[in-house]
């Protein structure tokens, strides 16, 4: 019964929220250039400022954000407050999660050979790939996030894989903390340099080169640092105790 | 730059960062931290604060206004006042306390809608994370369900504001979009309402509050009550006068929603013997009405609602929840007479039970007048006959519990023949000192409307012209 | 002069919680010589009417009225000050109620002096809180509460006339504010109904009276007198205020006519009447003397409101007269009461008897005090009830009249019990050994007794004030003259009629000095036939003193049950709201959200 | 077109919420209206024909057409914060497991 009657409400919302929002968001015809309207034309052409001119790839030179990767650029410079916040949000997860399961027993996986062998080889292949992605966040897909995921299980698997690394995650901590601190002192440093908090105050380079963009590069090094460690440490918490299921 | 008001989030931020591994100083770290907050406050200029170097259509801006200024004070003070009160349980949590400090900042200061989202997550997320702190664990998967509900609501109506309006800055927003047609505008609002109305305690989706409040601990109770709760009102009378535009379909639900809150919570206390739930239920009414007065247009009442709430709860729950867990119970009858051993305690407590009810000499009387003289100026002549009968109600269980709690003797005899609990011990004497200095600041603020009215009043010219119900269909 | 008093007050409070704190009998003694100083000094601004003055938010104004309203609360506060010394002992917190004694003292005066709106809201509460806090230092706390939330009741409904009429008028000042309602009938009539709520429970007129027994009965000796003969009079000033500043008769003036007192006032007068009836015969049912007196103050109410409703030369003037009267004599009553119960530890009237063999003066202050209540000359209540009467009767107004009439003899039957059952009779053995009650609260006490006897003989004296009081509200002025009080049906002159209760008294007097004295029996000087008395109280004639009546009262309906009824109504709202949307399930929360969302865009739809 | 999908979904997850007691469906559920949600954000910013928002060495210029990074910088804080709910919500799911021996919130009741 209750389910039907939710059945048949979803069904109404469904029909009525398609109805009301197609009105607006035209679900048929997508439109087929950025809304003039949207503050993204500005972030799409680098031009938040009001100084670029044309833009061109490995060209152009000292652009305000100067990430080949807007989404990027959006992510790490025009709205790195939001990511500041983001991290928090993941840093206070992990703090959750170490806090309920702070009583916890830890158990050790017992480990077979495949995953022992295998962990062995591939783990710093994925670190690798890791660190790799959230390099070049700035140029490429990818950054902190997934980059940091990535370390995130490779770190996993060798935990997994290994009888011999026990439960010390102190390093783990103190990487997500320095990490943490350091993105807030970026963001200050900027405050006293460039006059605003988490100001690109570094010379942005050429778009599209490793070494370019001002601090996005380093910025996302510290959020994949911080994620690659929290992320760590919540799975890490989580096989603290046996799950029975 | 040392007075820049970025220091409010990045200074809890940082301190939580390296709380982490420095964990035997992190409770004087979150002590040192308010305090710097505090002196921020006062030396940081009024006025847009841009981040990453970007103006506010584009990037992220703190706006620091007479609003902000007060919402903040008022959260810094009270969050500083608990920590001391609460401090062997603060300890625990104190990350989670300094990043909860963090996010409430940003939430108030936040001048983007993306970033408020963020924050009001952050906030959420902190606030399950203490809200375990009770040992109920089903109330807090409860809680985080229904806030990530409407978080998800929340995060919607951004997006459909973005999409519609292609900006995200809170300042102004409503102007662009009263301009849409209301077919547009109808759904962001909806959900941006909806997105706020868990945390608000609004009635359909405030159960939580009942088992979250009303069984709260020395550290969650005042925290939940007069930290979180003012700070969600404030959120909320921002966005009424920056953000959401009422249609008369939005406008009314809310309003209904408000009084609803208002009146069902009163009763639903009216008939606790439980003195937590009792406070728990107060809390929703209270937040109701709140609600209420921003939606009505009258931010200035719901202001000084607000500050009344806070502070009268921050005692009250202060007390409660201390004297709860001396005596092991919260129940009627296990609490009666039990101010006759600690009579200081009493007294703050009365002074808090008499301010929130709203009687004259305190700061309730001066919030509940200034809400009705609001709402006369809408038109609505019932909502005010609504308000005050339920402040009869409000009225009559308060004083119920204060009669009770300050009386040993049997009904019927006088006090000669009484029946004390045994004393315990409650609270140390820094502790009731933080009690007295709580109450002290709710008496002075009562003593002194005019100035404090005053005060106030600067945040005026602030707020954006008061949008009434039904605004929205006038473009 | 007001502003030292004011300063004076709010100094004093402070003083006396802390000499009480350190000692309970010196606070009392600080609570009796601050009320003495407060009444000098309010008696010295008789001659500054006009004189305006603000506190902080505050303003004051002196006016006749509100100087005659003071004087009357301050002598019954001061009078029950003088008892304070004696109960400290029996109370809890001694330091809260000296200080609080103290705070709803100030909270009344600043009451009659207000000059806005928001001032005298703000003493009003003040008053009522602060009393609330001192009732529950007595006997029940359930008292304490009902009487709360009755007020609440009256509060909440004058806080939103005075906020409505803040809103409309656009200033605070009383006599300002009110004027605005002469255009908007309407307006006004909701105005005048939600203002003199607050008048009507606070004066415990029906069905508002529930609280008066409860709270008077059970509230700490000492301070019942306060609640009867004071707290109850903000009721009447309450009255005062919406019948002669506010301009009822102006703005109910298009309204049905009777006997030339528009409806709605005539409706609040009935309501007078039935409290008259109502009071008067509960009190009769009565066992325990404070709830006696406490019912008997309900029908005084309702005269009280008769009178000043009607806003003429005569029944006003009996009705401002009788505030003072009843209030001289209800403090009176209590207080003897008060003294009783110290030597007995009980104000049940059928566990007392005979206490005239010990406690004589006490009896008489008890006796004169009655008889003023009752309205027999030559005390004052005689004088105030006869001018209602006679504004009845010359307006016509017969039924009131007989409810009036109905009143003053009702209440012989109710007076008379307490004084046989308690005072008169045989003595029990177990208080053989009790003793007068102390001298310092014989003088309280017979301050009372003086003032009940001279309001008595020469009336004039405050009608000469509440005269002036009519001439500023441009009526015509009672008629006095020398020791006569004339009214358009005919004159009164109480010194003659004293001189001739006088004689008759003397003559009385006299006869019982010569005549023979009966044999004087003891209580247990009696046949049992082998039987052993266990209850001595059984055999006392005060017990079930009217049993013939007893059974009348039988199926008496009573309008408490429909309070009670009221709140577990609202009690099981509350479980319901509980239930429906309290409850702590996510699923059911998620479900409300979505009913409300599908609400929206259904409607949006539209 | 890709809009119905994320709506459905939401719809999927409201479903669940309103329907199941579990606490891990419910945080299922949760996750799937999340999901729901960010297919919805990023369908705001969809152009027809809209290329991932990058300069490379094929696309040098903003003469192409991007589609709008913001949604996609907005849902990759969402999902971030989508994930430290569920994992907070996980956990505290386990440890009321590790209390009452159910995931079933209706058999455990109302704790008192």
């Amino acid at each position: 019964m209750k389910k039907l009657v939710s059945l048949f409400l979803i069904l109404v919302l469904a029909f009525f929220l398609t109805t009301a929002l197609d009105q607006g968001l035209d679900f048929w015809h997508s439109p087929s250039q950025l809304d003039a309207f949207r503050m993204s034309n500005a972030f799409v052409q680098n031009d938040v400022l009001g100084e670029g001119g044309a833009l061109v790839f490995g060209e152009s030179k000292n652009l305000e954000s100067g990430s080949a990767n807007i989404v990027t650029s959006i992510v790490v410079d025009y709205r790195s407050f939001d990511t500041l916040g983001e991290i928090t949000v993941l840093f206070l997860s992990a703090l959750g999660v170490g806090l309920l399961m702070g009583s916890g027993v830890r158990t050790t996986l017992r480990s077979g050979f495949i995953l022992k062998t295998a962990a062995k080889m591939v783990a710093p292949l994925m670190l690798l790939t890791g660190i790799y992605i959230f390099t070049h966040g700035h140029l490429t897909p990818g950054g902190g996030f997934p980059g940091g995921s990535m370390m995130a299980t490779a770190f996993l698997l060798h935990y997994f894989g290994s009888d011999t690394v026990k439960s010390n995650l102190k390093p783990l901590k103190w990487i997500e903390s320095t990490a943490g601190a350091l993105y807030i002192l970026l963001g200050l440093a900027g405050l006293f340099v460039a006059g605003s908090f988490l100001q690109n105050f570094l010379p942005t380079g050429t778009l599209g080169h490793l070494v370019s963009a001002g601090i996005i590069p380093l910025v996302y090094v510290l959020v994949g640092l911080k994620v690659g460690s929290e992320v760590s440490g919540i799975v890490a918490d989580f096989s603290k105790t046996e799950v029975v299921s | 730059m040392m007075g820049s008001i970025i220091w409010l989030i990045a200074l809890p931020l940082l301190a939580a960062f390296v709380s982490v591994v420095a964990q035997t100083y992190q409770y004087g770290l979150l002590v040192v931290t308010l305090l710097m907050n505090l002196l921020v406050l006062f030396a940081a200029p009024q006025g847009l604060t841009i981040i990453g170097g970007y103006e506010p259509p584009f990037g992220i801006s703190l706006l620091f206004d007479q609003y902000a200024l007060i919402a903040l004070l008022l959260i810094q003070v009270l969050l500083l006042l608990i920590i001391v009160l609460a401090r062997p349980l603060a300890k625990n949590y104190t990350p989670v306390i300094l990043v909860m400090l963090a996010g409430l900042n940003g939430m108030l200061l936040t001048n983007d809608l993306f970033n408020l989202f963020v924050m009001i997550e952050i906030v959420s997320i902190a606030a399950f994370i203490l809200s375990t702190a009770n040992g109920k664990l089903t109330h807090t998967f409860h809680y985080l369900i229904l806030a990530t509900v409407s978080g998800v609501f929340f995060l919607l109506g951004t997006v459909l504001v973005y999409a519609y309006t292609g900006i995200l800055v809170v300042q102004g927003l409503m102007m662009r979009l009263a301009s849409l047609p209301v077919a547009l505008s109808l759904i962001p609002m909806m959900l941006l309402i909806f997105g706020m109305a868990v945390e608000l305690k609004l009635v359909p989706v405030s159960s939580w509050a009942k088992n979250i409040y009303g069984q709260a601990n020395l550290l969650t109770g005042p925290i939940f009550a007069a930290v979180l709760a003012p700070a969600f009102g404030f959120v909320f009378g921002r966005m009424m006068n920056e953000v959401i535009v009422l249609h008369s379909l939005t406008g009314y639900t809310l309003l209904v929603m408000a009084i609803s809150t208002f009146v069902l919570g009163e009763l639903a206390a009216y008939r606790q013997t439980d003195l937590l739930k009792t406070l728990a239920f107060s809390s929703i009414g209270q937040s109701g009405l709140a609600v209420m007065m921003f939606t009505l247009g009258a931010p200035w009442a719901g202001i000084l609602l607000l500050i009344n709430n806070a502070l009268a709860k921050s005692i009250l729950y202060g007390v409660a929840t201390g004297v709860t867990a001396a005596y092991g119970n919260a129940s009627m009858g296990v609490l009666k007479g039990v101010f006759y051993h600690h009579r200081l305690l009493g007294v703050a407590f009365s002074l808090a039970s008499l301010s929130l009810v709203g009687i004259p000499l305190f700061l309730g009387f001066f919030a509940k007048v200034s809400a009705v003289m609001a709402i006369f100026s809408t038109g609505l002549i019932w909502v005010p006959v609504i308000i005050l009968l339920t402040a009869i109600v409000e009225g009559a269980y308060v004083m119920r519990w204060l009669l009770q709690l300050w009386s040993p003797a049997f009904e019927g005899y006088l006090a000669s023949k009484k029946e004390l609990p045994q004393k315990r011990n409650v609270f140390s004497a820094q502790q009731i000192l933080v009690v007295g200095v709580l109450a002290v600041i709710l008496f002075t603020m009562g003593l002194m409307p005019q100035r404090f009215v005053d005060a106030l009043q600067k945040t005026q010219p602030a707020m954006a012209q008061y949008e009434m119900v039904g605004q929205g269909e006038q473009q | 002069m007001m502003t030292m008093i004011i300063l004076f007050m709010i100094a004093s409070i402070l003083f006396a919680y802390v000499l009480s704190l350190k000692e309970p009998k010196w606070g009392a003694y600080a609570t009796l010589i601050v009320s003495l100083a407060g009444l000098v000094g309010v008696s010295l601004l008789r001659g500054s009417v006009g004189e305006t003055v603000s506190f902080y938010y505050l303003h004051f104004t002196v006016t006749t009225i509100g100087w005659y309203f003071s004087m009357i609360l301050l002598t019954v506060y001061f009078t029950a000050t003088f008892f304070h010394p004696f109960w400290m002992d029996q109370l809890i917190y001694p330091a809260a109620y000296n200080a609080l004694f103290l705070l709803s003292l100030a909270g009344t005066v600043g009451l009659f002096f207000a000059q806005d709106l928001m001032t005298l809201f703000i003493c009003w509460e003040t008053a009522v809180w602060s009393s609330m806090l001192i009732v529950q230092q007595g006997k029940s706390r359930q008292a304490a509460w009902v009487y709360f939330v009755m007020s609440a009741i009256g509060s909440m409904a004058t806080l939103f006339a005075i906020l409505l009429t803040i809103f409309m008028s656009g200033t605070t000042m009383i006599t300002d504010a009110f004027i605005y309602f002469m255009g908007s009938p309407a307006l006004g009539g909701l105005v005048f109904g939600a203002f003199i709520l607050s008048g009507l429970t606070k004066m415990g007129i029906f069905p508002f009276h529930v609280w008066l027994p409860l709270a008077h009965g059970s509230a700490p000796h000492t301070f019942s007198p306060v609640l009867s003969g004071g707290l109850v009079k903000m009721g009447a000033y309450i009255a005062y205020l919406s019948v002669a500043v506010f301009p009822a008769y102006q703005v109910f003036g298009d309204q049905l006519m009777l006997q030339g007192v528009p409806l709605p006032i005539y409706a609040l007068m009935l309501l007078g009447g039935v409290s008259i009836v109502y009071g008067t015969l509960r009190a009769i049912q009565q066992d325990d003397a404070k709830r006696l007196l406490a019912y008997s103050s309900v029908a005084n109410g309702g005269y009280i409101l008769i009178g000043i409703l009607m806003l003429d030369q005569m029944a006003f003037a009996g009705g401002l007269m009788h505030v003072l009267n009843h209030a001289v004599a209800s403090a009176a009553a209590f207080l003897a009461m008060a003294a009783v119960a110290k030597r007995t530890g009980t104000t049940k009237m059928s566990e007392l008897g005979g206490m005239i063999h010990r406690m004589p003066v006490t009896y008489v202050v008890y006796l004169i005090a009655i008889i003023s209540m009752a309205g027999i000359p030559p005390m004052g209540g005689f004088v105030s009830k006869w001018l209602i009467f006679q504004g009845l009767s010359h307006r016509g107004l017969i039924f009131l009249a007989t409810a009036a009439a109905f009143g003053s003899i009702g209440s012989y039957l109710y007076v008379f019990r307490p004084l046989s059952a308690v005072f008169l009779g045989q003595l029990a053995p177990k208080y053989e050994k009790i003793k007068e009650a102390d001298p310092l609260m014989l003088i309280g006490m017979l301050l009372l007794t003086a003032m009940s006897l001279l309001l008595g003989i020469v009336p004039n004296v405050v009608l000469r004030t509440i005269a002036q009081i009519q001439i500023e509200l441009g009526i015509d002025p009672i008629m006095i003259k020398g020791t006569i009080t004339a009214t358009q049906n005919g004159s009164v002159n109480m010194l003659s009629v004293f001189t001739v209760f006088g004689f008759g008294f003397l003559l009385i007097l006299i006869l019982f000095l010569v005549l023979p004295k009966s044999r004087r029996v003891g209580l247990m000087d009696t046949y049992t036939s082998a039987e052993f008395i266990h209850t001595p109280e059984l055999l006392h004639y005060g017990h079930h003193f009217y049993a013939p009546f007893e059974r009348l009262y039988e199926k008496w309906p009573s309008v408490l049950p429909l309070y009670q009824r009221l709140s577990l109504k609202l009690k099981e709202m509350g479980e319901w709201a509980e239930t429906f949307f309290f409850h702590a399930e996510p699923n059911r929360a998620v479900f409300w959200m979505v009913l409300l969302v599908i609400l929206i865009t259904v409607g949006g739809a539209r | 077109m890709i809009q119905f999908a994320g709506i459905a979904l939401i719809l999927i997850g409201i479903y669940g919420l309103m329907t199941t007691k579990h606490m891990i469906k419910l945080i299922i559920a949760l996750n799937v209206m999340e999901l729901g949600a960010n297919i919805f954000i990023i369908s705001i910013g969809f152009v027809a024909h809209g290329l991932a928002p990058i300069y490379t060495a094929d696309l040098p210029n903003q003469a192409f057409s991007f589609v709008d990074p913001l949604p996609q910088a907005m849902v990759l804080t969402a999902i971030v914060i989508g994930f430290g709910v569920s994992a907070l919500g996980l956990v505290v799911a386990q440890n009321i497991y590790k209390k009452h021996g159910t995931y079933d919130l209706s058999e455990i009741g109302g704790e008192e």
